[in-house]
């Protein structure tokens, strides 16, 4: 199948609905493995640190969610702006289904990184540079949840969601730049936790398998969640209708 | 039709001035508030008055923006602006720009008497009126988008400083920053570049986004 | 004579609800097309489709030029009728003179008075204005001259008396005559020669 | 395995509890995020099920 029909396909809820029902079940699968394989190794196998001790397992869980709510918010932006220029349906449920789980791995992801600061460091919270931008892009969901709640009609709801993602996708860079500058104002850089040339193998190989199958995971999620909205949308169609009766 | 715009939004600014000074009010309420709350002390004050002055500003600007669209979107103005207006950001620059006049361009010129209060020396003020000069324009531009955005909601209030404050961030960061900088002695003008580098990028994305917002708001 | 109003296979529908299906208009210069139906039967939505105020729609939609008139009437309540004329030419850069506008309109006398303190039917009277000033006054050439000649307008009567109700009526002729057309939306008789009614709403 | 008994693994070394939380915890927000949708899916089926009903009732007492 080449690109274009693979475009119009994508334009098409019910072929969509249909595809992405054995994908999920293979990536939710494929994200249950890793996850377990990974936090299995990290909390067992992998070495411990030779200053953190045992706290540093927290890395394989901490690291992960934090990359991951990371590219999920640049792929909003990304979807808000196929939306807002293409129209396309799918960018617009992508956006709507990514948005609770982007929020809950940053959420995670800072909640982690202070268990983790606690014992290594001996204090729950620090304001350095990655910790701070993680919070304001815990705030950038937030706004972009709230929005979405607020406004009553869901089309509407969209396209005034990919408008807030594409504007926090260009203010992420600065962000993260203000953020960094501030840092060295404050305070002189402390410390660099993840450094992965220094990590032998054995360390970095299970942090490589979770970030694998939080990928997956999150793949499975959106994957869920737009098949759900299609369901939604579609709930008039005759394919939705014999769906549910079917499964009456 | 930028000066039309203008006219209109002046004429307007004219008939309500009353609600004009309420940020500039709400401003030294709530630097009062600080200093009472800091015990009067100077030297605290002092060194958290960039910050204090920073963050009000920040917070007046959202308390002006709320208006910005509301009243022509519950007449239906907004509704013809977007139909007639061809290009649509013309016009919306011009309210952004009056929205500016009276809380950035009007802060800025307040600042002084803000510094005062909160005891900064007075060899950092020049440095204050130049981030906020500078920095402020942003705000507007930035907030507008947000505004655009919420003003079809009858509760838009708290949800607009819920999406507007995270992207005043770097803002807030520079602006500060570089009054801290100047009182520590140290060069800040990166950080004053940096703000202007900011104002011109939402000077250029700005007026597209509220336009597309508005269109999007007003689909109902 | 020209077409100023196309609609193809237009279908819209929302929350689940289909307004319309495979409508299709043709609006020459000259006529006029009455829209009727019960509340909600899409009314208001065709008419904010044509003028671009709601996209969500299938189908095609040509229209020329074209002057919107709402449920609301789109008068800032600060500001004097002038003001707001002003402030319309500015936007569309019709040429009409304000002052004649509102003393057709009956509002001779208030120019100068914040539109805050008149009558609901008074702000309409306001909102007709801008018609009359975006057709420009010269009547003899005026068929060449309009530069908005499409009208849209959405419950036109609301708020008026019958003096008002009349002047609608006369406005709407004159248009039509001198080569506008207009798709009108309301539950009144419109009495005029040339007008078709188009039905929404009676499939269910 | 890097620990020598299962007891010394749920220690950590003095950290047991730091890191158990953080596993724990996402533990339950990946089950939270799965769960959220599971349920989701089944009321909406739940709930186009009695709307068809409802449409067809209708279309039928007309």
């Amino acid at each position: 199948m080449n690109l274009k029909t693979l475009w119009h396909r994508l334009g098409s809820p019910r072929w969509l609905y249909q595809m992405s029902g054995p994908w999920i079940a293979v990536l939710g699968w494929l994200a249950a493995l890793l996850l377990v394989t990974g936090c299995i190794w990290g909390l067992a196998f992998a070495p411990a640190d030779y200053q953190q001790g045992n706290s540093f397992r927290i890395i394989y869980i901490h690291v992960p969610t934090a990359i991951v709510s990371q590219s999920v918010y640049m792929m909003l932006g990304a979807a808000g702006l196929v939306l807002l220029v293409w129209r396309m349906k799918v960018a617009d449920m992508v956006l709507a289904t990514a948005v609770p789980f982007g929020m809950s791995m940053t959420a995670l992801a800072l909640f982690t990184g202070a268990v983790w600061g606690k014992p290594t460091w001996g204090t729950w919270w620090v304001w350095d540079a990655r910790t701070t931008s993680m919070l304001v892009l815990l705030f950038l969901y937030f706004g972009l949840y709230a929005l979405r709640q607020a406004i009553p009609r869901a089309e509407t709801a969209g396209r005034a969601c990919a408008v807030l993602a594409l504007l926090g996708t260009i203010n992420i860079p600065i962000i993260k730049y203000s953020v960094d500058w501030w840092l060295t104002l404050h305070q002189p850089a402390t410390f660099k936790i993840t450094e992965a040339p220094s990590m032998p193998p054995e360390m970095y190989l299970p942090l490589l398998v979770n970030v694998l199958g939080m990928y997956c995971l999150f793949g499975a999620v959106v994957l869920a969640g737009l098949r759900l909205e299609i369901l939604r949308r579609e709930r008039d169609t005759q394919w939705v209708r014999q769906l549910v009766e079917a499964r009456a | 039709m930028f000066t039309g715009q203008l006219q209109r939004e002046f004429k307007l600014l004219l008939r309500s001035r009353e609600e004009l000074a309420n940020p500039l009010i709400f401003l030294f309420l709530a630097l009062t508030l600080f200093a009472l709350g800091g015990g009067g002390s100077p030297e605290l004050l002092s060194a958290f008055a960039p910050a204090i002055i920073w963050v009000l500003v920040l917070l007046a600007n959202l308390l002006a923006l709320e208006g910005m669209f509301r009243r022509d979107f519950d007449d239906g103005s907004l509704e013809m602006l977007v139909l007639l207006a061809e290009p649509l950001f013309l016009p919306l620059l011009a309210k952004i720009f009056m929205h500016w006049l009276y809380s950035g361009l009007a802060m800025t010129l307040l600042a002084p008497l803000a510094a005062l209060i909160l005891f900064l020396p007075a060899e950092v003020v020049p440095t204050l009126l130049l981030t906020l000069l500078v920095g402020t324009p942003a705000l507007s531009l930035i907030g507008a988008i947000g505004a655009a955005l919420t003003v079809s909601l009858r509760k838009g209030g708290v949800l607009l400083a819920l999406l507007v404050l995270p992207l005043y961030v770097p803002v807030l960061i520079f602006g500060a920053g570089a009054v801290s900088e100047q009182m520590a002695g140290i060069s800040n003008m990166a950080q004053i570049y940096w703000l202007l580098v900011i104002s011109m990028i939402a000077l250029t994305v700005a007026p597209f986004l509220v336009a597309a917002a508005l269109r999007i708001s007003l689909e109902q | 004579m020209p077409i100023l109003l196309t609609i193809k296979n237009l279908t819209c529908i929302r929350e689940g609800r289909t307004l319309f299906r495979n409508l299709n208009l043709a609006l020459n210069s000259g006529d006029c097309v009455q829209l009727t139906g019960p509340n909600g039967s899409g009314k208001s939505t065709l008419l904010r489709c044509v003028a671009g105020l709601f996209a969500d729609y299938s189908g095609n939609l040509e229209a020329a030029p074209f002057l919107y008139l709402g449920h609301k009437p789109g008068v800032s309540a600060l500001l004097t009728p002038l003001a707001h004329l002003r402030w319309f030419a500015s936007m569309t850069g019709s040429t009409g003179d304000p002052l004649q506008a509102l003393a057709r309109v009956g509002l001779a006398g208030y120019e100068e008075i914040v539109c805050q303190q008149m009558s609901a039917g008074q702000q309409r009277r306001v909102a007709l204005a801008r018609l009359l000033i975006s057709d420009g006054q010269d009547e003899q050439d005026a068929g060449e001259k309009r530069s908005r000649p499409l009208w849209l307008l959405d419950e036109p009567f609301t708020a008026l008396d019958d003096k008002g109700q009349e002047l609608i009526r006369q406005l709407l002729t004159e248009h039509l005559q001198s080569g506008g057309g207009a798709l009108c939306a309301t539950h009144q008789d419109l009495g005029l020669a040339g007008s078709r009614a188009l039905a929404l709403g009676g499939t269910t | 395995m890097n620990f020598d008994s299962f007891s010394e693994l749920l220690a950590m070394g003095g950290h047991g509890l730091y890191v158990w939380l953080s596993y724990g915890l996402s533990l339950l927000v990946i089950v939270w995020n799965v769960w959220r949708l599971r349920s989701e899916r089944r009321r909406f089926f739940r709930e186009a099920r009695a709307r068809l009903k409802r449409i067809d009732s209708a279309a039928d007492s007309r």
